[in-house]
């Protein structure tokens, strides 16, 4: 089959049962919790593009999970109306592989932190992404730990100075997308807190995704950590000019009128160009499908911090088994091999005596 | 043909040592089926390295295998063999301080070369040398004579042939204790069919160790060890391990639960894992997690979907199990834990049994975070253990530990087959609909101060809940308030106290109702401590005993139980942790006896504790 | 002009409360450092909200910060505010319920708009309702104040300007208890320089606050609050994080160890981490880690290094460094773990301050892994603890576990400076060479038991130490050897136990050598225990008082002691774990006192509690 | 500076007492105990290799530390006679971090495997990479937990067949090279342990590099995965003919007569071709300096088992400040601008007051 038109991640079970009865709004994936971020966190868009986008996705909220680790973005499993589960610092991954393990037909989402994610949590990150679990992993990178009041995050850039480091930061920080692509992902995207159009698309793709999805949201902290995604996001600081917007089968260019365009260069490396010059047929015609993740990787590195022009969109979309369906498509193969279990034939069997 | 003597014997201890690649265990394995099908009670104990395949003929490569059996029910797997079947002269060395004084001595004669004595830092050949005068020494050349056997066998290289000389030792210990021969040639037929050759050769190899002892001179007499009295019923031979993976199963039978077994290899748990991953048929799914962190947090997402969710590991895993065991706690989640106790601290003696592990299990945690903690103490026990776990689990909405013992794993005995209508059922009870007119509260607590179990999938019951301070006795939102932690923190307390209510009364054993010394268990020590106080009992000693199953809550009569005895004595596998409990609990001035040798206690050594209390 | 009275006061309680955005914690700390200079002894006591920056006006954003100044020698930050300083209706709501019965209200009266007073949930506004009749309310309106104080000040903007409002605040406060100026007047300065718009609206809006008390007719009287006699010496003010981290920093001077920090952030621990990671002149290096687990192998390696291996977190980063614990205890390296302790269990209130930890630290490893544990008392008392703590880990070759609380991080005291010279000083002893005839034996023990510690970079002492089992006394090879084990296992116990023959025996407070009861305690509760004995002494109670700083091992006299008064109670921030170490240990009755709602124990709770017993 | 030029990990302070006095031999980096692996195992090769290789280091024993985690590779530091510790499962990168850091001018190894390195130990590797800690990381891969009697391990290939997968392993693996590069590694290669060569010469690059180096070693577990890399590894499996060996500056190419090569397709996948064919000039050319890891990352995507084609030796090798030192000249900085720490000094900072 090909990417996209996949119906994993609890959509079958809700399909299977035909369209979903009742109409679903915003309001039924809205919890009785109000929100506790700081007033113009990042954080509140997300939330309002994710409950705004879940009804489309014709999946009942009785029928879903949002699982979340600790920090700001943790509070966001409160807020969702689906059943949900804040569970401990950077574990969520690993609380949400069992979850879809156990319940394949259920749709699953992660919501996390850079901290959560990457710092404590990258283990079980890279080893969900790996064995592609159909849960669908929502970063909030602000590139700082916002909970504990401002410290670094292995996403802040070299030198960052903050309550921990006051001298700058050393550590040299990871690049999300090349870390998943790295760990085998099948799927891998970016955007931006404030984007709700892109934002939206992205949330399409990854929910139809089958296995495991992972979306790297640039957040901004306004308290800890202001600005730091400006030249990508804010208007006024040319976010248009610097937003390379990847579409699969599509040449990469940008900029206002799309005056910019990526190519390749014989060496493999990537090049930023002005269209006028090279010509429109020489760039870079983005393929997200590709099984080999180089293109995908070498895309990453296109920026290692979104200063200046920065890709957004999804970076790769390939089809791997689902973890959770080959479990029970195990399962199913012994029952069919081995019959039903049958307790008292598994206590009686092997070398047996009796005493009368 | 030499007519051999026949002598009734009704206690045998034999010990068979050899290298890691001497196949030992499976030697030991194939004696102890042969001797359970037989009818004879039985319990035994592997030991085996730490290396995987230490070089051969080394002291730290030595494997060995040890089973008690007899004509009465036994308890334990001996303190001293009888017999010892030594391979090598590394096996003997490593094993002979154990045997009783005029013990016998079975050797392979030809492993007994000067390289192999060089290592095991024999200057001479003790077959030879007369330092084995005080036993009664049988020299034999097994590897040779299995060599021979397997002659002309279709296909064996002589390398192969020499690696069935472990059948040939067994074929001679099976003749000179009258084991039958069927079944353990059965059981080669099914396990080599598909290779016809080495089939052959250890089949071979087994009778020509069994037509040795038949005919040669130099074993005039032969022992027979009758079967011992036993209940009526289907028996069969099971270890810890297995019994306690099968009690998981048949929870999950009984519960309708499917079981999701989340865990991280480490011995002794491993086996675990490997006998479940077996069984899928049963639907079980099994997961080799990245880390025991991780396998904790699976388990414990299996079990908020609405399965049986369990993990799995010893000491060094239970370590980063703990903040997740601590979130568990908070959610009010069924789950089970299965601690595999091993030698520590830190990595330890990781083949090596102890039971050091209690206070962890109970204290752990950061802050306060009371749990429910099961421990078995016999190898078939631990079927029934695993299924109290869960019962307990899934009736309380609770994390419970459940405590094993390295020992209790690896060693076996016969099984009298439960019937499986008369196994405890189990009810998940899963919240049906709305539980406080029109709303659900998921934390609207039962009779019990369990909490509702709402697995996704049922509209209306779309619930949020965290590891954050929760309103504590109905919506379950986030709380900072302060006398709601102070009700929260009393309720969790509360609700695993309450399961003492309906857990039975600690039963005490006091033939007499006389008893000066109580003697309280718990874990692996039981077949000792019985079989201890049965000595004392028999040198005219009025002893008690009583085993602790539920190690928190504690049975409610046990402060009565232990007051009523001016003196009473723990002896544990560890540095005094029950005794801990106890005292802080019913401030009585019990004693301890401790041993932490990663082995278990003696009997002769508890007697003596016992004895020296009450003369 | 009008002419103002001065009443003289010997205690006072103020509490400061707003929005988390209106700086009542800065407005506390810098009417802290006024009070202290002015030599009032006093107590803090901070108290902020989990979330950042909860939305303006609502109830769980508020944040308080409490004062006790007096003119003698204080112990707690008070049981209930005599003040209350509440800049909107959520502060006031959230707070009133503390404040003493006719106690005094200072309103910022432009905070109580509807909207804010809706926020709050109050139906009308109770400045006006009538509903604070039981109190002295003063009602001020001192945004609009501020703004005007600050009209023509360069380049300041409206939103700015009333961001000054806690500034006004703190200067009328400031002149009802007769506070120097200067001393926050130079802080501004200081502080503000580079933004001389803020500086000057800040300055402007202290200013009209003190003169509004000053010359308006609203109050009449203002107090004086005199120095507290205290001994002669230079005095600062020290929160307990501040305390902690200096004390570490002066361990590593003392021994001349370069200390080296790793630590993963959490509250209320990561408050060392900041103040460290500003000393690096001091040669100190901060590590902030992926995650616990790394943080305490870092902190490992660096003291296998010859450095000062220090991690600190609070309970959930805890459970995560258990293992990694236990390896320190097995590789006998000195180290120092710092447990700030929160609320718990699992995430649970991570602000609130509890002391729940103390059974983990003990038996939180699997294996029986024995190490000593500090605990401190005071704010002050965490530098001591920091330094006795590193003491024992360097003479000792242990890892130490310091347990600090959420409330002794947070509250301040003040502290007279110690002589550099007079501290301790700390001999790490370092292996110089061969220790037996040219050979180097890394687990030969001295007369402490302790071994050598030699880190990388001398010749000849080369040597690989692990997690396995070793040969317990000199070559500490890895051994599997059953005696053994068990000799490592007693040595190691032994080693902990030793300490209790050098550290200090336990001082008991009785003052007339009568008392019935006596309070035993333990962490933060002591200045809640010497205030509430001294109340009940007052009474007519003859009550005892003793605290402890070893946990493990304890005092070698404590036995003694607990026997020696026919009652002993025990009052801890959690459900009684010390009370379960003393009665296992000693088998005395002891009783406990256990209040677990995220605050400290009031004075009179605690009063009554002895009361009650001794009527 | 240009790579393999450095003179990192250790050689500094052997090289500032000038050439070490003693002339350095495979005896004295060998320690009294036996080892106690298999028979046949191979990790006696890869023990006798480095002990072998070790006194060329010019590093004297007491100058180096040795760190292992737990499995059959952890029994490594208790054989080689330097200073060592045999921590706890997966955390030696941890460990050897904090040793790295306190004490830069100490050569710091770190022997780990499959398991200990990439399943309870992924998060410290990866944070030890892009930190580029002064630590060199052996990771022995024999695709197989052996210690624990042979469970499936992260680099195991789907479908495995082991003790706690009898119906076969679901796990997509881990391509440790790319994870690596994903983690931002500065230095990554592969290498086998029976090419002592090969080995010797990847163990030379790694020392000299200065910060985290990461080598991943196919080892042979003979008694739980015998075979796993016989393509690359056994003369009779054809090993010649299926080890890509990779050289900065050198066309790729291989086989028996280098009759076959690798060349880059204008989209920047590889393909594997007959130079005879396509010419020797249209060859990629290996750059291991390339600041930007695409290539690398391609290069390791050849392959995603060894069973076919595989390229060893040095995958990547680039330039970064080194965590430890950083550290270093941070505190030298604060000194030199604060002046040595005073600890008087510090207690009295800020307001105090005095009473007589
Ligand atoms: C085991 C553990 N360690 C540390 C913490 C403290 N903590 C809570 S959130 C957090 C990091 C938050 O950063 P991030 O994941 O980026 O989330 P953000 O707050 O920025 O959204 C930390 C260190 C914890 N709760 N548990
Ligand atoms: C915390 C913890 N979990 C599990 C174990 C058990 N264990 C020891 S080594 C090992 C894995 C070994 O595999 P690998 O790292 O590949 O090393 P190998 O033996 O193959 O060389 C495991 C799971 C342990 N010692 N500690
Ligand atoms: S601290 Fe930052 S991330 Fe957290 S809620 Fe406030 S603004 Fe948002
Ligand atoms: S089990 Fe495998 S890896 Fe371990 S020592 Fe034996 S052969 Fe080597
Ligand atoms: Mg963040
Ligand atoms: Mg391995």
């Amino acid at each position: 089959m090909t990417e996209g038109d996949g119906q994993g991640n609890g959509q079958e079970q809700a399909g299977g049962e035909g369209p979903v009865a009742v109409e679903l709004t915003k309001k039924d994936f809205t919890s009785d919790q109000e929100p506790r971020w700081c007033p113009g966190c990042g954080d509140y868009a997300i939330l309002s593009t994710v409950q705004g986008f879940l009804p489309d996705l014709g999946v009942p909220p009785w029928k879903m999970v949002w699982v979340a680790g600790i920090g700001c973005s943790g509070r966001f499993a409160y807020y969702v109306d689906t059943y949900g589960v804040h569970g401990i610092h950077g574990r969520a991954p690993a609380l949400a592989t069992g979850i879809a393990t156990a319940r394949p037909e259920l749709s699953v989402w992660v919501a996390t932190g850079d901290g959560d994610a990457l710092s404590i949590g990258g283990n079980h990150l890279i080893h969900s992404l790996r064995r592609n679990v159909d849960i669908k992993i929502l970063l909030f990178n602000n590139q700082i730990y916002g909970l504990t009041k401002g410290q670094y995050s292995p996403t802040s850039p070299e030198g960052k100075v903050t309550k921990s480091t006051p001298f700058g930061s050393l550590d040299h920080p990871f690049n999300p997308v090349a870390l998943a692509l790295g760990a085998e992902a099948s799927f891998v995207a970016r955007t931006i807190d404030n984007d709700r159009q892109h934002f939206s698309a992205v949330l399409r793709a990854a929910a139809s995704h089958r296995g495991a999805a992972f979306i790297e949201i640039y957040q901004n902290c306004n308290v800890f950590n202001d600005g730091a995604f400006a030249a990508v996001r804010d208007k006024q600081a040319g976010a248009q000019k610097n937003q390379i917007r990847l579409e699969h089968g599509q040449p990469i260019r940008f900029g206002e009128q799309g005056e910019k365009g990526v190519t390749m260069n014989p060496d493999g490396t990537l090049s930023i160009v002005d269209v006028g010059e090279v010509g429109e047929d020489r760039l870079l015609v983005h393929d997200a499908h590709r099984p080999e993740p180089s293109l995908a990787f070498a895309l990453a590195h296109l920026a290692e911090q979104p200063v200046g022009p920065t890709p957004i969109g999804i970076f790769r979309q390939v089809s791997r088994p689902v973890y959770g369906e080959a479990m029970d498509r195990q399962i199913a193969d012994a029952q069919e091999k081995l019959g039903q279990g049958d307790l008292a034939k598994l206590l009686h069997s092997g070398d047996t005596w009796s005493v009368e | 043909m030499v007519t051999k003597h026949v002598e009734q014997k009704d206690h045998v201890v034999v010990r068979f040592a050899g290298d890691s690649g001497d196949g030992m265990q499976l030697t030991g394995d194939r004696f102890t089926t042969a001797t359970a099908m037989l009818g004879n009670d039985l319990a035994t104990l592997p030991d085996f390295p730490a290396e995987i395949r230490a070089p051969a003929g080394t002291l730290h490569g030595v494997s060995a295998f040890q089973i008690h059996f007899s004509s009465d029910d036994i308890l334990t797997p001996g303190d001293h063999p009888t017999v010892l079947v030594a391979m090598n002269p590394a096996a003997l060395k490593t094993n002979l301080a154990d045997l009783v004084r005029g013990g016998t001595v079975i050797a392979n004669e030809d492993g007994f070369t000067d390289r192999n004595l060089e290592k095991a830092g024999y200057p001479a050949n003790p077959l030879e040398d007369g330092s084995l005068d005080d036993y009664q020494v049988f020299a034999v050349p097994m590897t040779s004579l299995t060599v021979r056997a397997t002659e002309g066998i279709e296909g064996i290289t002589k390398k192969e042939a020499e690696r069935s000389k472990n059948f040939f030792a067994l074929g001679l210990v099976s003749w000179m204790y009258g084991r039958p021969t069927d079944v353990t040639l059965r059981w080669i037929d099914k396990k080599f069919g598909t290779k016809p050759a080495i089939r052959d050769a250890n089949t071979a190899a087994f009778k020509a160790g069994y037509n040795f002892g038949e005919t040669t001179e130099i074993f005039a007499v032969h022992y027979e060890v009758k079967a011992a009295p036993a209940a009526p019923g289907t028996y069969r031979n099971v270890s810890g391990a297995t019994a306690l993976a099968w009690g998981l199963i048949a929870a999950s039978a009984r519960s309708g639960l499917p079981l999701f077994y989340a865990s991280y290899p480490i011995t002794p748990a491993s086996d675990l894992l490997h006998e479940l991953s077996r069984h899928k048929n049963f639907g079980v799914r099994t997961f080799q997690a990245e880390d025991e962190i991780a396998a904790a947090n699976m388990a414990l997402g299996a079990a908020f979907s609405g399965h049986l969710g369990v993990t799995g590991t010893s000491g060094p895993g239970m370590d980063l199990k703990e903040e997740t065991i601590g979130l568990a706690v908070a959610l009010e989640l069924p789950m089970v834990i299965v601690d595999v106790q091993r030698a520590g601290p830190s990595t330890g003696m990781p083949t090596k049994t102890e039971a050091a592990d209690l206070l962890m299990a109970m204290y752990g945690r950061h802050g306060e975070s009371p749990l429910p903690i099961v421990a078995a103490y016999t190898p078939a026990n631990c079927f029934d253990a695993a299924i109290e776990a869960v019962r307990i689990a899934v009736k309380y909405r609770t994390p419970v530990i459940l405590l094993s013992e390295t020992f209790l794993a690896n060693s076996s005995e016969p099984w009298r087959l439960p019937d499986v209508a008369d196994l405890p059922a189990i009810e998940p009870n899963f919240a049906a609909g709305p539980n406080a007119d029109g709303q659900f509260l998921p934390y609207l607590r039962d009779e019990n101060l369990a909490r509702p179990w709402a697995p996704p999938g049922t509209e209306g019951l779309e619930h949020r809940i965290g590891g954050l301070e929760k309103e504590a006795e109905s919506t379950g939102n986030i709380s900072y308030d302060a006398l709601n932690h102070e009700k929260a923190t009393l309720l969790r307390a509360a609700k695993v106290a309450k399961i003492a209510e309906e857990t039975p009364e600690l039963a005490v054993d006091d033939p007499d109702g006389d008893a000066e010394l109580l003697v309280l268990g718990w874990g692996s020590t039981y077949g000792t401590i019985q079989d201890a106080a049965r000595r004392a009992r028999g040198a005219g000693y009025r002893v008690a005993t009583a085993h602790l199953f539920h190690m928190n809550p504690l049975p409610r009569n046990i402060g009565e139980v232990l007051r009523s005895y001016p003196k009473v004595l723990i002896p544990e596998l560890n540095m005094g942790q029950l005794l801990k409990i106890v005292r802080a609990e019913f401030l009585v001035a019990a004693e301890g006896f401790h041993k932490v040798q990663g082995v278990p206690i003696f009997s002769e050594e508890l007697e003596h504790e016992i004895t020296r209390r009450l003369s």
